[in-house]
């Protein structure tokens, strides 16, 4: 047994956070809110060859796995990036068959999403407010592609992206593509709870940093066992949605068969284990960490917003049930 | 048992409704959910206020000396009702009626009283209680601000956080340090400050949503004459405790829902339930009804409260139960509301522009922390209602100075 | 506002306290569950009255509240007595125009059992073991009366004396009884949240007693936040839940509108506060705690069975919120 | 990344394999649920456990000249895995193997090693650790045993607690108060105790539910050799460290489940997910995807630990992270499980005569006890892993003595 990541992988990710931590931030975040720029931005990901990951290299992209982009999406999600590599992730499943589309995903010529619901009235989708080309199922099951109108809510997380598309025109690229819809949205789910990974990562450690060096009482606040003990709870969740992380990415390279089961759980797990995290990383911060400066809020946004994405944790854990019923699990 | 006023509540009620609706177009209306900034509204709320005092409706349980009306906790929680029902924004100087007003009252000298109190209830001045700091939260008593005598009057050099109010206020009673060499409770001393001298510097803070209702507060060689210190040197935690305490009167009363109430969730349920497929109606039933019934404890539990004070008790140390479970309650209700509107929920408002269950949503994790964090809470109700030992503490007996520095304290 | 004891039920509280003190304990609950009798059994609470007491005067009852026998029946489940006073606060609202069966629901001449779900098999009922006559609700809607044959499975709780019964005779006692029938039930539910809440508050006691004695470390187990807040927790929702106790049975003497709401919120929330109880008092005691010589268990026993009876929690918080929903909140 | 073995674990799985079907007919067979006592079937668990050590399938991890095979943790899981899977029960002296035969060789002399290992391994003797104590059971070190010098002998007195295999055992390994003058750490000696020696008592402790799997042991005026001393007079407490990390690594491996199986529940659902109510077959689903995300998060975590055995690595204090998610993983099964019963869930065993549910329930209350309480855990976790401050403690330099008596301490 080897459920560990390789030194390649290692090596990204060392990258990947590189790259993030140079190109975004919290802060980026909260500028966003006001109306900035979302960092770091489509085409610094389609530069850094981010958003062809998992597109093959006939198609120009760097034919990598859905792990080795998982490992990637973890460092974005820590510093709240956008665009997601969710929507590079899901679109390059789609695409598999259309190698001028995938390679657009890829060099960034297009800037893509995926809609989830009608292609009459989407609901509301990642990384759909700056897009120019849209990716869809049509009421007859085929996937289709075409531009639209993107309408916007005032954002809850302005690195979402998050818009209702109607679409004005398409073309059918695969007829009968539910199936393939299916493991698209599985490896979505997947890198999403990647994403949630790292964010929630990083809201554990900074909630810990903060409990070791501020004092109450004459101690240092981890001392504490209320404290101590709600630190040790998020971080045993984020300790495991890691394992059924990469169970679920590597389930999507080398055992499509457990790919259903392991993205529901991934996602079902993060929608829970993010929002603990950042909920707890404001209550261990006390009245600073409630305020609009501090990074905390940022995640805390970032969770309540991609609990509900791609499916909420009851969706997951009915799929779960269903699925584990039905065989999939022994 | 049973759930009616008594006769002469009845009849207290009645008269206050009477006096409201002879008031009524004085006083500033709002609407349930409608946001009311004593910044944007700070004259309106001044002059409601101060209709209500002359219609002897403000300061209900202060002694009629000081302009208050000598009534019982219970007149004042009729009154609170009253005001709630005919859509009354709270009162602009709540924190000087509940909180600095009886400090004053009982630590103030004669001429502090009369120079302050009847103009606090007019809301003629409007006061906030200056006491936390960056490094001192739930730790009053580790706070760092000096006070440095110099000829008649104190010299004061330091940073308040969480003040309520400050943007408006014209008073303030302020917590200082006097003597670093004592333990931390001993070297304390409280004031009232001019939030107008020179020095005293307030800058809003923001809040992760919604408006600034807190500010800092930055005191640079301010000077405050001797005649203004509350209490004897060394005497501000006794000082601070009446307050405190009085704080406790303030929110230990009625049972009212800490977020939006809980009949806003029902009514939103009534809307969205049929518009989710049958299967999400089964859980969305399980969170409403959840919510439905941590409210309803919460509310009842608070009833229970409140018929101790109708029988002349005053608040234990179990109205801190009321804030715990308040809070409880609220998150199941604002998240219950947040996952019916469905689509809408990733949004910081819904389609038809209504923020009002994010609004909440967002405001949950400071009502955590706010007014004693939940951690607190527990340490009180486990100390002092079920009688468990506390915690050793070894910052209670060594001097101030003596302890380690460090921003991040 | 007035939402308190009155002294008389004081007095009945204290009374009532005595008396389950000296005739049941959770040693005899122990005892039970290898073969010992029911204690304080269905003669001794007949003849110091319990089982009559929402009885009409004129049927040989006290004649007395709702709220007089829960404050009773809190007692009883301090002491995890039985059989429970839930039996007979719901066959005296069944009985109300039987003034016969009434008068020998309250001098014990007949062992009465309520039967949920089928005559002709029904789901484990309360006190149905040794009973000798059984109350039921019929396909047509009809209050029946019989005899009949009881099957019990090996008990979790022994003072419960469920079993599935058969029923071999029965006559109509009432035409149309569903309405009726209904709200039997919730006075049922409301007496059970009232003896939950005894049982929990028990467990509080046991747990806070042993928390403010026991040291580990140098210190009394009490003084970590760990065991402090778990207490406090478990204080408050006990605290909680006698509120919402008082009011459903002020609700179903004085206020029958609220009642269906006010019993199905008492109910769910005892389901999980005694539940909640129990576990704490076990893990507080620690390794003690899980032995059959403690007491611990009996409460755990009793916990997990009572949250069952009468509709779990989730059918009553579905319950509430559909009555919320339709109006019977605001 | 790969969930296979290596080609040198495949190989050696095979052997394992091709040994224990060699040896089948010799060895105790159980269905999964089977409760085994070793009580009941001491002989046949004797047996199993010496055709298997004759076999080279037990003490894997022990170095050979011991008797052991001097293998790997991950030969160790490999052998447990396919014990489990050929339904064998777990060994008869897993106590033995895992903690009292690890703690003779890093602490006892050659006569000793020589005496016990072998017949250690063979179950010819049974082992019990002999540690926790009614006064002392999270904070060991608290503990009162005590063993006076006497010539060459120390006589015991005293009472230990929760002792697993005691009703059986042959030896134990016995930690006890040689000095109560020194601080409780430092007056501590651990001795090898016959469990046959006159004054020496074993009642078992019937648990809540189930059967009595620990006992209580009385020791009076009992003789034990100075020979039999493990490690130096007052040295007792780093003696006892060595048996609690050989616990943590016996504990540590993986990912298994603490309860009954998910798969378990899984096909129980199967079962009883259609006879529900269209609306409580959506509830049920939620707890029995929650239970099979918990299960799958702790089981995939295991494997992660169990990687880093198999570079090479030893179990950290992450350890502690899976029996406590483990715990709170086995109760949603537990509770999914037993929901699933229906009408059934109120009584001890469903109408088809199954108790394992309610068993399996009934265990849970233990299991977040047993072995590190949730609490202790939490400690551990958050001052070993995250680096987060330990609470102060006043009773680690006083000495023992000088403590307060009573006996709920």
């Amino acid at each position: 047994m080897n459920f560990d990541l390789g030194p390649d992988q290692r090596d990204a990710a060392a990258g990947a956070r590189e790259f993030y931590r140079g190109q975004a931030s919290a802060a980026a975040a909260r500028a966003a809110l006001e109306g900035g720029a979302v960092a770091p931005g489509h085409k610094a990901l389609a530069d850094i060859g981010f958003l062809g990951i998992t597109v093959p290299e006939a198609a120009g992209g760097a034919g990598g796995s859905v792990l080795d982009l998982a490992v990637v999406a973890e460092q974005g999600g820590a510093v709240l990036a956008g665009p997601s590599l969710v929507t590079a992730a899901r679109a390059a499943v789609l695409l598999a068959d259309h190698p001028d589309l995938a390679g657009q995903l890829a060099d960034g010529s297009a800037a893509l999403a995926v809609l989830d619901g009608s292609v009459d009235g989407s609901a509301p989708s990642l990384d759909a407010a700056g897009a120019t080309l849209f990716l869809a199922l049509d009421d007859s099951g085929a996937l289709v592609a075409g531009e639209g109108e993107a309408t916007s809510g005032a954002p809850l997380d302005a690195t979402r992206g998050l818009a209702s598309v109607r679409m004005t025109t398409r073309r059918v690229l695969t007829e009968d593509a539910t199936a393939l819809w299916e493991r698209a949205r599985q490896v979505a789910a997947t890198v999403l709870a990647a994403e949630g990974l790292g964010a929630a990562d990083r809201c554990v450690q900074m909630a810990v940093g903060y409990a070791q060096e501020r004092e109450a009482f004459g101690r240092r606040i981890g001392s504490y066992q209320s404290v101590k003990h709600m630190l040790v709870d998020a971080w045993v969740g984020v300790d495991q949605l890691r394992s059924l992380v990469w169970w679920a990415a590597w389930a999507a390279d080398a055992a499509p068969d457990e790919l259903p089961l392991a993205a529901s759980a991934a996602k079902a797990w993060a929608a829970e284990v993010v929002e603990r995290a950042a909920e707890t990383c404001i209550q261990v911060h006390g009245g600073i960490g409630f305020t609009w400066e501090h990074d905390a809020h940022l995640y805390w946004r970032r969770a309540k917003v991609d609990r509900l994405l791609l499916g909420d944790a009851a969706e997951h854990l009915d799929a779960v049930a269903r699925l584990a019923v039905a065989g999939s699990l022994a | 048992m049973d759930f009616d006023d008594t006769p002469d509540e009845a009849a207290y009620r009645a008269d206050v409704r009477a006096r409201l609706e002879r008031a009524a177009g004085d006083l500033l209306h709002v609407g349930a959910g409608d946001r009311v900034d004593a910044g944007t509204h700070e004259a309106e709320l001044r002059r409601t206020q101060r209709v209500l005092a002359e219609a002897g409706l403000v300061g209900v349980t202060w002694p009629r000396e000081y302009g208050g009306q000598g009534g019982t906790l219970v007149q004042q929680a009729i009154v609170q009702q009253e005001l709630a029902r005919a859509g009354v924004p709270t009162l602009i100087n709540h924190i000087g009626i509940g909180m600095c007003g009886p400090t004053v009252i009982a630590h103030g000298s004669d001429e502090q009283r009369a120079r302050y109190l009847v103009r606090l209830l007019r809301a003629d001045d409007v006061w906030c209680q200056l006491f936390s700091e960056p490094a001192s939260g739930s730790d009053l008593a580790a706070l760092r601000t000096t006070a440095v005598r110099d000829g008649g009057d104190w010299v004061v050099n330091g940073q308040k956080v969480w003040t309520t109010l400050a943007h408006v206020a014209d008073f303030g009673i302020l917590l200082t340090r006097t003597d670093p060499d004592t333990p931390k409770h001993a070297g304390l001393t409280m004031f009232v400050v001019d939030m107008h001298a020179p020095g005293v510097t307030v800058r809003p803070l923001r809040q992760m949503v919604g408006s600034a209702g807190f500010n800092e507060v930055f005191f640079d060689d301010v000077r405050i004459p001797d005649a203004e210190r509350l209490g004897e040197p060394g005497e501000g935690w006794r000082v601070a405790l009446t307050t405190l305490m009085n704080e406790r009167v303030a929110i230990g009363g009625a049972g009212g829902d800490l977020g939006l109430p809980v009949e806003t969730l029902v009514r939103h349920a009534r809307e969205r339930l049929p518009r989710l497929d049958p299967d999400r109606q089964v859980l969305a039933r399980q969170a409403v009804g959840r919510a439905v019934v941590a409210s309803l404890a919460t509310r009842y539990t608070g009833y229970r409260r409140f018929t101790v004070l109708s029988q002349g008790g005053v608040p234990g140390p179990e109205a801190s139960a009321g804030k715990l479970a308040g809070t409880a309650a609220a998150k199941l209700v604002a998240d219950a509301g947040v996952r019916l509107l469905g689509d809408d929920a990733v949004y910081a408002a819904a389609a038809d522009g209504d923020d009002s269950w994010q609004r909440t949503n967002g405001y949950l994790p400071g009502l955590a922390i706010a007014g004693g964090t939940d951690q607190v809470l527990r340490n009180i109700l486990g100390e002092r209602v079920l009688g468990l030992p506390p915690e050793p503490r070894s910052d209670k007996a060594a001097p101030f100075s003596g302890r380690p520095a460090g921003g991040a304290r």
